[in-house]
């Protein structure tokens, strides 16, 4: 037993594809609960920076700077009451949640953090992400549909509309940055995520800068496309508040409601894994062509444990200007112990044993957390779209746009491939 | 026994049949238009599963690549479909199948 | 008029034919919604999400201010106009002060002019931030509600410092002033001027020129000035419309005729030009009590009024321009202490008559953005 | 991989989509049985898994399950149901409908009853890897011009379903 848990260890595989079963379920739950985690700091993230954007402070007494708020808040959300309309229809007001929160979480399956560190490699991955975060739609249509009141109807089908029409323009930005990846002496691509990587990594360029600017603006497409396809601000529309008060999860309550806001939070990551993975290198550092050489990969591996000191001494400063009062004491405490995990994490992200095999992760979780950042400024400047000017954009702009980047980026691969390397 | 456990193409063959049947029986029997509709997919389904799985027997691809043509046609076939229903709905304000009788005078 | 709570008085331009169940709605916006400020109830009926028609179902916050005022002593009522327009409390008394003081026959002396001027016009601005940060929270952006109660904040504080109350300040009285002004009350409305104007040019950094923003107001609720004028629209909405209409210098009352402002002007009347013109308004008002500031003058600051007011007989009307629009007061005397009749022409419950033919063939998401920009409170509407 | 798991696998998806099948066609409320549907749809997207198709799983998925389902619970929400549900819902033939599937599944069991030993005992081996690109180079060459008739098709039927659908042309 102990041998075939062993084992995997020294493979340079991905325990799905070693077929490590015991590595496979490490993964799941180390993914999973990962996850579990990054949502709950994004929603402490998004009230902390949206409240600063906002002058004002935001969550600030749970926990020092509101630091427990999240588990303060889904506590709240598991006691609530949980309320279905009498004339819902139960059964599939009861599973719609369940089907968005599978969607958002299955696509985990195929997302490379490392050249090992994924659950499995599926040869079909880009698709199967693509495919399994579009079933979330189902699981929207069906709350809509169930909680039998106008304003979950509408949402709904505005959300659905949304997300199919939007899908378009996203599967065109994919293709033409899969289309990238045959650029190689074999003239093959590939639609595995880690092969995607392994392939910016062989050309030595990410594929944002790949033919510019053709490159940036499939990325761009994409990028406009994963919010509206996650409906976040600015296209919220399905959960318009000053329209639709929630939109399709108005009916809902208590921990079928946290499931919808687990799975948006979810979703939001999984694209954005999507856009790092195909666009921005995936695992890779930054400047893997301009700044390389063994002197450059020492020195990018040293970045995660001196962000983790960083924020550390964040700490540590903010435990300094705390108010100086018998009240903030506990929070005080709270926060230099925090400051001093935070260091420890860092002191140990130093260690080369550790940081080889973690900066892969490192860096796939800063650039997933840059997009986090995004939508949560598009969120504290933008106003809302209107629904039939959200169709324009989608059908009018981006799709046209993705066609034509489509179309040159084959032209100019092909160029390529007969005028360079004939 | 040891040919129930050992799959073989005749057991994906008698699942497409079974399917098929379901999706028969529902063409047959139900009045409602979706329920028809959805009866067809259910058919359609049954043969990709006949077409891929003649096509791992032989070991090409020529089944996978009609399986991807008929789920164009599917998707072609309930875009109609659809479509037809709603401008049914609209003049009739009913999705029985067997109220679609104005060629019966 | 036929019972409100049926759509059956609205010559609705219905299709012939349903085309399905599910895209003819009828919905039912607020009294609790969060797009509604306040308790205002919609009806609106949908093609889709195009607005085929709407009625306002209104009076959820009636309190029968006018019936009040009719047991109340002239100067015993002067508190209640506060509670009508509560975003503007002190445009609301000036009107009222200023229609009795008509009714009988005082001025106020110079030096109360001055500062009710300056008090209303910081109004303005409080009334005008409110109305943009909540515009624009309708429309999705929810940063400048928190910049524009952050600025307020400084009126208020100034409001708080004159009379103590910050909302309902109750700040004039019937001839003049109550309290002479704190010491160092120039200083901080300059200071306060000098705080504000970079901020106006902060908001509108965050929005006129933002593509999601124009494309939420541009064409959005558009209304003619003819439609205006026949509908008795008045203020910003108007202006906006094209028409150059302000009482300010149409008809000057208190002593606004000693300032220097422009009064701007829209084209195209829609949500974009009221926008517009309402930022402009509120650089006019620092303009004006910047002027009214320095050329603050010494001397009394209440006329001799009787302790028991007994108005002779008559009837007077006399309207100011409120932030909202026209705010009129009509008075009717019968030699008591008390007013015969108190009729008091708000002008949120007038320019709400437009929303109707602001929003038809618009779609849902316009009727919020209308609802912001006609910039209605509903204790006016309702009094 | 370890023998047992093919044929867990199997029946374990086929009794998926078999009893999805039957929901699909018994349920009263259309959602249901559109449910019930997609349920089945999925089970065949991992059957297809099973035999070495992962791309024809990845467009079962994205396609059938992403989107052909999702027209359908639309247009189930725009056609109002609750009457519907409370009517007759099998029609008159149902019957002679069901003889005549008996009869068609009396066919398929004589066929292949008789018919099993011409099966090819195991199934030849199949590379999963490169199936994508194998797949692509027989849609853009050997199938081109099928490809393109699709193609028109979409085109005719997105025409066909907006003339249907549209109140005024």
């Amino acid at each position: 037993m102990l041998e075939y848990v062993k084992s995997y260890l020294t493979s340079s595989q991905t325990p799905g594809a070693a077929g490590n079963m015991f590595w496979v379920l490490v993964y799941i739950l180390l993914i999973f609960t990962g996850l579990a985690i990054a949502v709950m700091l994004m929603t402490w993230l998004e009230r902390k920076v949206l409240a600063h954007m906002q002058v004002r402070l935001g969550p600030m007494r749970v926990g020092p700077h509101g630091l427990l708020q999240p588990i303060a808040d889904s506590l709240k959300l598991l006691l609530k009451e949980d309320i279905m309309p009498a004339e819902a229809d139960s059964f599939i007001f009861w599973i719609a949640p369940f089907i968005v929160v599978l969607a958002a979480f299955t696509v985990f399956v195929v997302v490379p953090f490392g050249p090992t560190h994924a659950i499995t490699d599926m040869n079909i991955g880009i698709l199967f992400m693509l495919g399994v975060s579009s079933l979330s739609v189902l699981g929207i249509v069906m709350a809509g549909w169930a909680s039998n009141s106008h304003y979950p109807l509408i949402g709904a089908l505005r959300s659905s509309a949304q997300m199919v029409s939007y899908e378009v323009a996203m599967g065109l930005a994919v293709v033409s940055a899969i289309l990238m990846t045959s650029l190689n002496a074999e003239g093959t691509g590939t639609l595995s995520m880690i092969g995607i990587v392994q392939a910016q990594q062989a050309q030595g360029e990410w594929f944002i800068f790949k033919f510019f600017p053709l490159g940036l603006i499939a990325f761009f497409i994409f990028a406009v496309a994963m919010v509206a396809e996650t409906n976040r601000a600015p296209f919220d529309l399905a959960e318009a508040e000053s329209e639709l008060t929630a939109g399709f999860h108005t009916e809902y309550s208590g921990f079928r409601w946290s499931l919808f806001f687990l799975s948006e939070y979810t979703a939001m990551i999984a694209v954005s894994s999507i856009a790092v993975t195909l666009w921005l290198g995936g695992w890779l550092r930054p400047f893997p062509n301009l700044l390389n050489g063994a002197i450059w990969d020492k020195a990018f591996s040293f970045l995660p444990g001196i962000a983790f000191l960083f924020l550390a001494a964040m700490c540590f400063y903010n435990t300094v200007r705390m108010p100086k009062h018998p009240l903030f004491r506990v929070q005080t405490i709270g926060l230099a112990v925090f400051g001093v995990f935070l260091g420890l994490v860092g002191l140990v992200l130093f260690v080369p044993a550790v940081s080889i095999r973690v900066q892969d992760i490192f860096w796939f979780a800063a650039k997933v957390a840059g997009f986090m950042y995004l939508y949560i400024w598009y969120r504290g400047t933008f106003p809302r779209y209107r629904f039939d000017q959200l169709m324009q954009m989608g059908w009018k702009v981006l799709l046209p746009m993705g066609l034509g980047v489509l179309i040159l980026t084959a032209s100019v691969a092909l160029l390529q491939q007969k005028l360079w390397h004939p | 026994m040891e040919s129930m456990l050992h799959i073989t193409t005749l057991h994906y063959l008698v699942l497409g049949a079974a399917l098929f049947l379901l999706g028969v029986i529902g063409v047959l029997t139900r009045r409602n238009v979706v329920i028809v509709l959805m009866s067809i997919e259910l058919i359609l389904n049954a043969v990709n599963l006949n077409l891929v799985a003649f096509s791992r027997m032989w070991g090409g691809l020529h089944g996978q690549v009609f399986a991807i043509f008929v789920i164009t046609d599917a998707a072609a076939e309930a875009a109609v479909g659809l479509g037809i229903l709603i401008a049914f709905f609209r003049n009739k304000e009913t999705v029985n199948i067997d109220e679609v009788n104005l060629l019966k005078w | 008029m036929t019972d409100p709570h049926t759509l059956s008085h609205l010559d609705l331009e219905t299709p012939e034919k349903p085309f399905l169940d599910a895209n003819e709605l009828v919905i039912n916006m607020g009294p609790q919604h969060p797009a509604t400020h306040g308790v205002l109830r919609v009806i609106l009926r949908l093609d889709g999400e195009k607005v085929l028609g709407l009625e306002c179902v209104i009076g959820y916050l009636h309190r029968g201010v006018e019936k009040i005022g009719e047991h109340r002593t002239y100067t015993m009522f002067n508190p209640y106009v506060d509670r009508m327009d509560y975003v503007a409390a002190v445009s609301n008394g000036l009107g009222y002060c200023e229609t009795v003081e008509k009714l009988l026959n005082v001025e106020a002396p110079p030096r109360a002019q001055y500062v009710r001027v300056i008090l209303t016009e910081l109004n303005r601005i409080a009334s005008h931030q409110l109305w943009l940060g909540t515009h624009a929270l309708d429309i999705g952006a929810i940063t400048p509600l928190f910049y524009t109660f952050r600025d307020r904040e400084e009126i208020l504080k100034i409001y708080e410092k004159y009379c103590g109350a910050r909302l309902t300040t109750h700040a004039f009285r019937i001839g003049g002033l109550q309290y002479e002004t704190y010491a160092g009350f120039e200083k901080d409305v300059k200071n306060f001027l000098d705080f504000f104007r970079p901020k106006i040019d902060e908001y509108e950094e965050l929005l006129t020129t933002n593509r999601i923003w124009l494309e939420r107001t541009k064409n959005v609720g558009k209304i003619s000035g003819e439609d205006c004028i026949a509908l008795g629209v008045t203020g910003p909405v108007l202006r906006a419309s094209g028409v150059k209409w302000d009482l300010r210098k149409a008809q000057p009352y208190a002593n606004y005729k000693n300032f220097d402002f422009d009064i701007p002007t829209g084209q195209n009347g829609d949500t974009y030009d009221r926008y517009l013109v309402r930022m402009v308004e509120m650089r006019q008002s620092v303009r004006i009590i910047e002027q009214a500031v320095s050329a603050l003058p010494e001397g009394p600051i209440i006329a001799k009024v009787p302790k028991v007011m007994k108005p002779a007989v008559g009837e007077v009307y006399h309207s100011i321009e409120a932030p909202k629009g026209e705010l009129g007061y009509f008075i009717v005397s019968d030699g008591s202490t008390q007013p015969y009749r108190v009729r008091v022409r708000p002008p949120s419950f007038v320019n709400l008559q437009a929303l109707d033919l602001m929003c038809r063939g618009q779609l849902v998401a316009d009727v919020i953005a209308v609802i912001g920009t006609l910039d209605i409170v509903l204790g006016e509407v309702d009094r | 991989m370890a023998p047992v798991a093919t044929p867990f696998f199997f029946y374990l998806l086929s009794g998926i989509m078999l009893i999805g099948g039957i929901l699909v066609i018994t349920r009263k409320n259309p959602v249901h049985s559109a449910l019930a549907l997609i349920v089945t749809l999925l089970a065949q997207a991992s059957i297809y898994l099973m035999l070495y198709a992962p791309f024809v799983a990845g467009v079962q998925i994205i396609l059938y399950a992403g989107g052909i389902m999702v027209l359908f619970l639309f247009v189930i929400m725009l056609v109002s149901i609750d009457r519907v549900q409370k009517e007759r819902q099998f029609n008159s033939q149902w019957v002679v409908g069901i003889i005549a599937a008996t009869a068609l599944g009396g066919l398929f069991m004589a066929v292949y009853t008789k018919g099993k030993d011409i099966f090819p005992e195991h199934a030849l081996p199949m590379v999963e890897n490169d199936n994508t690109q194998r797949i692509a180079t027989m849609l853009y060459g050997q199938y081109m011009f099928a490809f393109e008739i699709a193609s028109l098709l979409l085109l005719v039927a997105i025409i066909g379903a907006v003339v249907m659908a549209k109140k005024k042309i």
